[in-house]
């Protein structure tokens, strides 16, 4: 087996477990593990195609392709997270669990924390009136 | 020389696929951090193999890197994540 | 192989059975003091003896100085963070383990 | 920023002094980046302003100048730290492998000699890296260490330590 | 170029100044990219499709930029509607997290002119991964416009939709992945020229359509959409609705007709077409199932994106039938932006004004509100379909083509989604001119809104009905360069 | 290629699916995560074995170190429990309980 075959299938398995994952699991920081888990396997798949011949020298392309991949993905990554953190103080679960039970705007864990103080101190009435979203779906 | 290289390298790496066997038993969240300060140190001595034995001079940053890493992933555990300053910002 | 071969290869090999034994004891140690000493103290030893094999066979002394700082650093880093760990431990009242 | 400048060249002494202090971290910066290029010529057409610009940072964060090791105290600090290292390492692999697994692990307490700041900081983190001894918590006078075999005599190499450490830092401690 | 540079140093600029001055900012960098957009579409007209090589380095390394008349129809679509959004957002009061110091409005702006920066990537990009980044960008900064509401609404709305557009990213970027392997080019041109009918390329077809039908909210993955289109401030739901699924649409359109002819067959575009007609009945009937009216219209786009897909099928063949089917498609995606994103800020004003977005606490406001009424009539006579608004000539030209291919079955689909759109504006606007007393419009409790908001939401919907009268030049300028 | 070498690849390739897997499954979040920057110095020692040191660098210090550090900074805000799965079982054993004594 070449190089490229080995980690070629190393990735597939890799994106099918991150896929899995992605799936079964609600909670949102496991959400955001798998995706970085998936892309990594198609980032593997890139670079080990790259690798193809093993006697010529790398292409470039892919490996820069991965380069921006990898900067994108840890933004998204950041990104997520930091809405998790919000979804947490907005709902108390870091789950998306309300797709049709509405919520009791309770923030229920990090009562300290800064966004739920914000919450809390929103007195505007459009603000304030929970437009509960009720999914038919 | 190459293939010892590659040998020891491999050592290496069995040897900190065994230290994984501490994160999934703890009991502790340090027991789980020891392990990532394993895969720092470890991984250093496994790049500069591989630098040598893939003749890549670049891994030597790569390995760089690893060396500031380990210190980093820790600090950022101690301070951030296993003890939680409260409001007034003490621990 | 010239004498300078042998003894890299004999550093090398002596660095592989350190960075076992520090596995050996994060695995084996009862408790995060203790495996915190395995780990350190081992591995930084193995760490050591690897860049010296390595240096000798790099043929270069800029080479060999650059893997001199990289030990340097790990040095540092992993001392620190021994005792960062060590300290959060015991703020946190992680039990210490006695010889019943 | 006013402020600041009129504290930096108070008088000539310390202009002087500055200017040394950023020629000496310069020097060091470009053995550092001379290392770190692997000795590589084409690298110091942006190498220079690179370091330029790092000297130029550091004096600005820490403009305060930093105390130089004594030579002699530093090649003592280092072969005795590098000799206890290795006896450090040895012993503990030895423990690892052993199979009666022999610890008798204690939580010590050590009143140090040495005064807060730095000279504390390069102490703490050289014990932790030394046979059978992991500094775990720092207050200002005492040092609690975590011992491997409580039967050792600790008390009495962590003074050697100490007392290495206190030479380098140039510092007289009453034995 | 221009048409990238631009937005990006106005998201700079009023990023460093989002405290003071950058809605002013904005409206400066939408006038320049009115005019770099303007000059662009003189050169196409001019001179034919356009290359452009960014900092003269060539594919595979550099940037390949492209524009062709498709590319130039969607920057003036984008122009259209984010001019009129940008001067909407300057008289809307944004309900931040912090509310009353309008933390929301300072972060609106840098967040619009990074999405206007995403989209016009990706209209330009002539090679697939930068289309890839483009899609990241957008993704990310949609999320982030919708997230400023700050409720938990809002904030579970917008996290729905990240995972829902990251999966659609990934799926896009293993498709990309596949499609280099096997060819060993990015170019858009180049790979549809080396496409060839094997697994992989299938594989791949299949990953990027998934992922793109995800992101473009097409049946059944439109899931995510209804709850943060709604959730979102008025002028981000107006961008969201009418510009971001837009431009996941013509990457499906642009990869579909440049890059995958070869193996794109009449089995997956009937497929595309059926999941578009089931998103055209299923978006309207629960449309009519609602009471809120942001969520109303939120299923009414899952809807008109199902026209969108009709394109697949009725093109197929690309004979002259098919060329008035995809002129049709495009042109409906460039009406349903202005209708769409005029509904949306129409409303935007009314559900401010009142405090509430259901549809019973509606009545009255056509006497205090009448422009932003008018404004909601004229969006929806386009959203129904009817003459002379440029959503006619689309649906027509759909319409045709669909009986003249033989393809029935898609026409009485196209009808019978006129007819249930018609009855949902219906739904709303018979509420909205009801004399009813004790209307909440009448009460004290309504409150005044400024006359920016009303004006710049009629101004958009009344252009749809300039699109109606200049369909002739426009879809001329659409033919440049096209695939058939 | 000698044969150690393709060992090691091998090695390497067999150990990165079950450490992903792991990440995925493990009960503690906090766990997972200490995998999960194990997982990224594994992918970036492969990065290295695939000639690309660049894609390396940037794995090791953004992949790993910088999504480790923001991961571990939001468990310490929300906490490492894995609290959906777990109440959702509290909860159904209670269930239980009360119907045993019903």
């Amino acid at each position: 087996m070449s190089q490229f075959q080995i980690y070629g299938l190393a990735s597939v398995l890799i994106f099918s477990i991150g896929l899995y994952g992605f799936i079964v699991h609600p909670h949102l920081v496991r959400k955001i593990l798998a995706m970085n888990i998936m892309s990594s396997g198609i980032f593997l798949l890139l670079v080990s195609a790259a690798r193809r011949d093993m006697h010529a020298i790398p292409d470039p392309v892919p490996h820069a392709m991965v380069l921006t991949g990898i900067v994108v993905s840890v933004s998204m990554t950041a990104f997520a997270l930091a809405l998790t953190r919000r979804v947490v103080a907005a709902t108390g679960v870091a789950a998306l669990l309300w797709m049709d039970a509405p919520v009791e705007a309770a923030p229920i864990a990090a009562r300290n924390d800064e966004h739920s103080r914000d919450l809390d101190r929103v007195a505007d009435p459009v603000a304030a009136d929970r437009d509960d979203i009720h999914l038919s779906v | 020389m190459e293939v010892f290289y590659f040998s020891i390298a491999l050592f290496l790496l069995l040897n900190v696929l065994l230290g994984l066997v501490r994160v999934l038993q703890g009991p502790t969240p340090a027991d789980r951090m020891l392990a990532a300060q394993l895969f720092g140190t470890t991984g250093v001595a496994m790049l500069l193999l591989l630098a040598q034995g893939m003749g890549i001079p670049a891994l030597r940053d790569v390995a760089l890197v690893f060396a500031l890493l380990g210190g980093l992933t820790v600090v950022a555990f101690v301070r951030r994540s296993w003890i939680v300053p409260d409001e007034n910002g003490e621990r | 192989m010239t004498i300078w071969d042998w003894l890299s290869t004999a550093l090398l090999l002596i660095g592989a059975f350190f960075f076992f034994a520090g596995t050996l004891g994060l695995l084996r140690f009862p408790d995060v003091y203790n495996r915190l000493h395995a780990l350190t103290k081992a591995d930084n030893v193995g760490l050591g003896l690897t860049v010296l094999g390595l240096a000798i066979q790099s043929g270069s002394w800029v080479i060999a100085l650059k893997l001199l700082l990289i030990w340097l650093l790990v040095l540092v880093t992993s001392a620190t963070a021994a005792h960062l760990i060590a300290n959060a431990a015991l703020y946190d009242h992680v039990q210490r383990w006695r010889r019943s | 920023m006013k402020l600041g400048r009129t504290r930096l060249f108070a008088s000539d002494r310390t202009v002087r002094s500055f200017v040394r202090q950023g020629l000496w971290r310069a020097i060091a910066l470009a053995l550092l980046w001379w290392i770190l290029l692997e000795g590589d010529r084409k690298g110091w057409w942006y190498g220079l302003p690179v370091i330029a610009a790092a000297t130029a940072t550091s004096l600005w964060l820490a403009p305060e100048a930093g105390q130089f090791w004594h030579p002699v105290g530093l090649v003592r600090f280092i072969s005795f730290f590098l000799w206890q290292s290795l006896r450090g390492g040895i012993d503990v692999a030895l423990r690892a492998i052993d199979p009666r697994l022999p610890l008798h692990p204690q939580l010590i307490e050590y009143r140090l000699r040495v005064p807060v700041g730095p000279a504390q900081i390069v102490l703490m983190n050289t014990i932790s890296l030394l046979p059978g001894t992991l500094s775990v918590a720092l207050h200002p006078m005492l040092l609690q260490v975590h011992v491997l075999d409580g039967r050792m005599d600790v008390q009495r190499s962590l003074q050697q330590v100490e007392a290495v450490v206190a030479e380098l830092f140039e510092i007289a401690i009453e034995q | 170029m221009w048409p990238i540079l631009l937005p990006l140093i106005g998201t700079i600029f009023t990023f460093l100044f989002k405290r003071g001055g950058a809605a002013t900012i904005s409206l400066v960098t939408v006038s320049a990219i009115t005019l770099a957009v303007a000059g662009l579409t003189r050169q196409v007209l001019q001179h034919g499709e356009q290359y452009y090589a960014v900092g003269g380095w060539e594919a595979p390394l550099g940037i390949a930029l492209h524009a062709d008349g498709l590319s130039v129809l969607m920057l003036i679509m984008t122009t259209i509607v984010g001019a009129s959004t940008s001067v909407y957002a300057m008289g809307y009061v944004f309900q931040g997290p912090r509310a009353g110091s309008a933390v929301g409005g300072y972060f609106f702006w840098p967040l619009w002119m990074f999405l206007w920066t995403a989209l016009n990537v990706i209209f330009l990009s002539a090679d697939i991964f930068n289309l890839y980044v483009g899609l990241e960008i957008l993704s990310l900064s949609a999320v982030a416009l919708v997230t400023l509401e700050g409720k938990p609404a809002a904030i579970v709305a917008g996290m729905r939709y990240l995972l829902a557009s990251f999966l659609g990213s990934l799926a896009f970027l293993l498709g990309v992945a596949l499609l280099y392997t096997a060819s060993g080019t990015l170019e858009l041109n180049s790979l549809g020229t080396r496409m060839l009918s094997n697994p992989s390329s299938g594989l791949a077809l299949a990953l990027i359509m998934l992922g793109l039908a995800l992101k473009t909210a097409l049946f059944p993955l439109h899931f995510w959409l209804p709850p943060a289109h709604a959730s979102a401030a008025a002028p981000v739901s107006a961008l969201l609705s009418g510009l971001v699924v837009k431009a996941t649409f013509y990457m499906v359109l642009r990869l579909w007709f440049d890059v995958f002819p070869a193996i794109a067959t009449p089995a997956v575009a009937q497929i595309l077409g059926a999941l578009g007609a089931v998103g055209i009945l299923w978006g309207s009937i629960l449309a009519l199932r609602q009471q809120q009216l942001k969520l109303l219209i939120a299923f009414s786009t899952v809807a008109q994106i199902g026209y969108l897909f009709l394109l697949f099928p009725l093109s197929n063949g690309m004979t002259e039938i098919g060329l008035d089917a995809w002129s049709g498609g495009v042109y409906f995606a460039l009406t349903h932006a202005c209708a769409k994103a005029a509904a949306f800020m129409a409303t935007g004003t009314l559900v401010y004004a009142l405090g509430s977005d259901r549809l019973d606490d509606l009545p009255g406001t056509f006497r205090r509100y009448p422009l932003s009424v008018a404004a909601f009539t004229v969006a929806g006579v386009n959203l129904m379909g009817l003459p002379p608004s440029g959503g006619f000539i689309a649906k027509w030209l759909l319409l045709t083509s669909a009986l003249n291919s033989g393809q029935w079955w898609f026409a009485v689909v196209i009808l019978a989604g006129s007819l249930l759109g018609a009855g949902y504006v219906f739904m709303v606007l018979s509420r909205m001119l009801l004399d009813q007393p004790q209307s909440i419009a009448d009460s004290k409790q309504a409150r005044p809104v400024t006359l920016t908001t009303e004006l710049s939401a009629l101004a958009l919907a009344v252009f749809v009905f300039v699109l109606g009268v200049t369909a002739t030049p426009l879809i001329a300028l659409l033919r440049i360069g096209a695939p058939f | 290629m000698t044969v150690s070498a393709w060992v090691f690849d091998m090695v390497l390739a067999a150990g990165l699916p079950v450490l992903a897997w792991s990440v995925l499954h493990t009960r503690d979040l906090f766990k997972a995560v200490a995998l999960f920057i194990a997982y990224g110095l594994l992918i970036a020692i492969i990065w290295v074995r695939l000639h690309a040191p660049d894609v390396a660098l940037a794995e090791a210090a953004i992949g790993a170190g910088l999504t480790g550090a923001l991961l571990l900074d939001t468990l310490g805000r929300i906490g490492s429990r894995d609290t959906i799965e777990s109440d959702a079982s509290q909860s159904a054993a209670g269930e239980r309980d009360q119907d045993k004594n019903a």
